[in-house]
């Protein structure tokens, strides 16, 4: 539920799993540990947290192929994800799914999609569920700049706002779609003025303020709780890895620019001013700093040594019971 | 037993059903107030009210990509597609999101979502009002694919349908909606994989699809007066498709045809032929045949129309043919 | 090419061929020669021909369900519009489409659909053909309001915009797609205001004034041939006859409503200002009147005189060659 | 003759084809300056510009409904999805729009589309890209279907699809992309509807389809130590499919045994075994039999993966069982 103050500490610490967890997964990956793709959520931390630290394991995420920090901030631990990169029995979706496909209904993570778009109109779909059982869920789609032309998001859009379904349209503008810029893709290269064209609130923020992002779906939360419908809003950010691991990264964009956000590192700004306004010492931070370093390693080893799945079961569960 | 047709059939399981589960919830273009395209719907806006007969835009992979997400969080969509053909521009929700759900979920998700849309050749309706689509539904692991062809099944498949948590797609052949039969009332559940034998005979087998069910049956009337004796599976659903029934039958007449509007290739016909080929060879005695729709886009002139058809006749002709084998 | 003065009596003339038309085939269908559907565009006549009087043979139009009266401003005969929903092998499809697929390449007829959506596409496609081709050809879509909420308007209309393409995005808003009301359907019921989504002109225009849309559609393929991109074009108008022949009409809408409408008929309005103005006399008209009626009627005895399609030909064509 | 990839060998004959024709232009994502996901693309934008090698953005239902477009007024597009599974979004437009225009203009119109994509399970690459959906194309009137094995044909292939008015789907197994090959060089053009007998023998057909065909080559190897004598059938494309070299084969071998990582139910080997009883009854000594990829969504764990595929000695021993039969 919506808090007057900011868990400050808990939104760190969420952080600081995310990044921790991607240079783990990004480590592991050259290890060869990681059998399929592996695109990494580093730099654009401060969304899913901020987003996250409103919801319930009964209000519901769906997500994308770059959704670990989805995952993660949901409540998935780093054990289950990095266990389901690995493609291990105990990973989050039992190995099945891989980076693109994590899935942890107990927690509230519907799943993430290797198929860009998906996931709008599944969060649309999930706030007429809640709608129609009188539920005072929320359904919160994740997805990049590069769903913004997509068919989805204008279907999805307009349906949640005629309807005034409690949803959350959440889009990541981290400025590129693989290698193509948003600025080339989009006859209007703002993505919250969007929302007009479908009646609905367009929202945006620094997508590397954890704490923009916090008040922003805080006050779209509350207005769909409150019957009034869905909210998009648009978080600027950057992917400071490159689009997938093992891909090159200067072939579409300077080493200046990637320098230039790294230098806008959002755990690392928050730190900053949480020290700076007092409302946390250093040593605190370093403390949950450690304690997620500690957790990590913990995960990779617990994951480096889960059993993989047993090839019998390849295809069960392709129907119900 | 009252005498409904099929079209009524059908929403009288759809009314019982929301009578009883009040997470059913339909949507789709002119379900509300208007009934339906078809009448699919009639009456039930006035008693279910908007948000459980939900008029929706023309974005058929919108509202269909939001069935998923309404499924996996508690409720029963029902997609009313009006045309089956309308359903194409929301292959990708259907394919790689609903029909896997389940399994990339390992299980931990549903997806009880019911699509259901008018499909076949007739009335000029054209090559956009046309399409028979259950081999591209069947192909694909994940997804039930329902093809009645009587108006008890039709309930009796559409009421299971609304009880299973896997993903139902719910074909109804347009040239169906008004043909009568006797229809049980209240609980009445059509297991899916059951084929049903419509008409038993000696000599030949012949399965049949759909609308395609009761051109056969009128062919066997005719070569009845002929002293040839056919056997007339209805399978009902293709997936999971009943290949048992349809073996035991080739078992003993030793002849099978084919008889599928829907076109040829990678389509139920072969699949069948190469089940029984494979688990029957022996109980073979000539060849298998089928006789599909003509493989082409469906044309609007009624001569042409008919032409691209299987007719009585043509049926009759293909089954004395086989027997003459 | 857009003319200083427009052609007014051409004008009256595409007007009167739409209208009688259209109501000598509500005649028919009720006398069962149409044996498909028939969606009759009564009361819409002003927005093909206001749009279709600007372009030539090799400027193509890309139509809907609703698209007799595109095909006959375009240059389809009645005789060949009427033989094809007669099922005739002189219709304009060879008896294979009916009403909902009317193709005729000859006059840059590319075919009606029924499905909604494609023919957005379709005309982004063909400028872009333009565009490669350097030639001076424009694309055209027709498409109802029910369309304005389909991926396929995000997606054609964003490409278009980015890559400058020579199109024209005609948008008939008579309010309703079959039974629902464009107001229940949309977010943001107004389309005009949609082209800002996609960086484009949207311009709304009174559907029903037959010289607004001619003016508005010069504008936007002036735009289109000097490079600048494609428009959108909302065209306000309502259709006075059901959504197609044999349907009831006032579950959805007033007796009232469709009354209203039917006084601000375009082509009555139109001849009455023509001669109010002193651009044609009372006399002029009627001529046109009684030659287009003569013309339907024969075009009549053509299609019902007209063979049938030969059954052995139901195959041919589906490949090339 | 030089030695290629794969890849390269369709990247060859797509660099001739656009020397040779202006028209040809290519849309998808990421097919400008970085050369597409796979290298489809490499170099071209180089020597043919940005808007020959356009870059789209992520709406594959929309660029497709453009390629529609364009290929009725005057231009040869080529879209390139990357990864097949992408194209499901744009079924309405491939099914209802691009595969019926030629018919229902009556041939005024052309529809020189060609639309290409990788398939295939293989690297962990998970459920939506993994999909192999040449029978869903199959079964639609209207559409071209090439799935190359070998370098050569995919370069031959390609450049017949060029030059072809018809639309067609060039679908590329991702397993395949670096496998090498003799490619003639310029001019070389592989028919659709030919088959390639890419193994002599005597005992059993095995028809076998895409990344299979190299699969059962290495069965055959096994098999041949062992005395049995594998002819292998490459249909090289499945729309239109080459029967008639099938059912030559079967009348020598009298045994046939369908190979292929796509999904049995209304797919291509049941077509295929449908026309062989159909047509071949009297040549057959044996059952036909199919081996498939398991009906389940892709997983992407290692040991699913390879659960769900045939494996060289799974397909060894279907063969062996085959011949024993
Ligand atoms: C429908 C579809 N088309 C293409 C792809 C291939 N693809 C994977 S990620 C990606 C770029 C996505 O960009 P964006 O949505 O901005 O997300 P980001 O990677 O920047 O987080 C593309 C084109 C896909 N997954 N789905
Ligand atoms: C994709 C698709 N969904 C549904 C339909 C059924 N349908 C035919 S016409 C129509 C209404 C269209 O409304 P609009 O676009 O406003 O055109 P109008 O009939 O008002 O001219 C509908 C829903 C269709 N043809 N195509
Ligand atoms: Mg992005
Ligand atoms: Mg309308």
């Amino acid at each position: 539920m919506p808090e007057t103050t900011p868990p400050y500490l808990r939104l760190y610490r969420t952080m600081q799993v995310i990044r921790q967890t991607e240079e783990q997964l990004a480590k592991s990956h050259q290890r060869g540990l990681i059998h399929g793709a592996c695109h990494t959520y580093v730099g654009q931390e401060a969304i899913a947290t901020g987003v996250c630290a409103h919801l319930r394991p009964s209000d519901v995420v769906f997500s994308t192929h770059r959704g670990h920090g989805h995952a993660l901030a949901k409540g998935v631990t780093p054990a289950a994800l990095i266990a389901e990169l690995f493609g291990r029995a105990t990973g989050c979706s039992s190995g099945r799914g891989g980076s693109m496909h994590l899935f942890s209904p107990e927690v509230g993570m519907m799943g993430t999609s290797g198929i860009v778009g998906p996931c709008i109109l599944q969060a649309a779909g999930a706030g007429y569920s809640f709608k129609l059982l009188k539920s005072d869920n929320v359904g919160v789609a994740f997805f990049g700049d590069g769903a913004v032309n997509n068919g989805a998001f204008h279907e999805g859009l307009n349906m949640a706002s005629i309807w005034k379904l409690p949803s959350l349209f959440i889009c990541e503008n981290n400025q590129f779609a693989t290698e193509v810029p948003f600025k080339y893709a989009a006859g209007n290269p703002t993505v919250a003025s969007r929302g007009a064209a479908y009646g609905m609130p367009g929202i945006e923020v620094d997508g590397n303020d954890v704490l923009a992002v916090y008040e922003a779906a805080k006050t779209a939360i509350q207005r769909a709780k409150a019957g009034e419908g869905p909210t998009l809003i648009e978080c600027l950010t950057y992917r400071t890895r490159p689009h997938s691991e093992g891909m090159g990264d200067f072939g579409y964009r300077s080493r200046e620019e990637v320098e230039a956000w790294k230098a806008r590192c959002p755990i690392r700004r928050f730190a900053e001013k949480l020290v700076a306004e007092s409302l946390a010492t250093v040593d605190e931070l370093a403390k949950i700093e450690a304690e997620v370093q500690a957790m990590v390693v913990e995960a990779q080893a617990f994951a480096e040594n889960s059993p993989w799945p047993d090839p019998s079961t390849a295809a069960t569960h392709v129907y119900a019971q | 037993m009252p005498e409904l047709t099929f079209m009524k059939a059908t929403l009288e399981g759809l009314t019982e059903e929301m009578e009883l589960n009040p997470r059913i919830f339909v949507m789709g273009e002119g379900i509300g107030k208007r009934g339906g395209n078809f009448k699919t719907t009639e009456g039930l806006f006035d008693r279910f009210g908007a948000e459980r007969l939900c008029d929706t835009p023309i974005c058929e992979r919108g509202f269909v990509g939001m069935a998923a997400g309404a499924a996996m969080t508690g409720t029963r969509p029902i997609i009313d597609f009006m045309f089956a053909d309308f359903i194409m521009d929301s292959i990708g929700e259907i394919v790689n999101q609903i029909a896997k759900m389940q399994y990339m979920s390992s299980g931990r998700l549903k997806m009880p979502v019911l699509l259901r849309g008018c499909i076949g050749i007739g009335h000029s309706a054209a090559t956009h009002h046309s399409g028979n689509y259950y081999p591209l539904y069947s192909h694909f692991p994940g997804l039930r694919v329902c093809v009645p062809s009587m108006a008890a099944d039709a309930k009796g498949l559409l009421k299971t349908a609304l009880r299973s948590d896997d993903p139902v797609l719910f074909l109804e052949h347009k040239s169906l909606l008004n043909i009568k039969g006797q229809v049980p009332t209240g609980e009445h559940l059509v297991p899916f994989g059951k084929a049903a034998i419509v008409r038993e005979g000696r000599d030949v087998t012949v399965v049949a699809l759909t609308i395609m069910v009761h051109k056969s049956l009128q062919a066997a009337e005719i070569l009845a007066k002929e002293g040839l004796s056919v056997e007339i599976v209805d399978p009902r659903t293709v997936s999971p498709l009943d290949i048992d029934t349809i073996l035991e039958s080739v078992h003993k007449t030793g002849r099978l045809i084919i008889i599928d509007e829907a076109f040829a290739p990678c389509g139920v016909g072969g699949d069948i032929a190469a089940l029984v080929i494979d688990r029957g060879f022996d109980d073979l005695d000539a060849p298998i045949r089928r006789l599909n729709g003509t493989f082409t886009p469906t044309p609007y002139s009624p001569p042409l129309e008919a032409a691209v058809v299987p007719s009585v006749e043509r049926i009759a002709q293909a089954i004395r043919d086989l027997i003459a084998e």
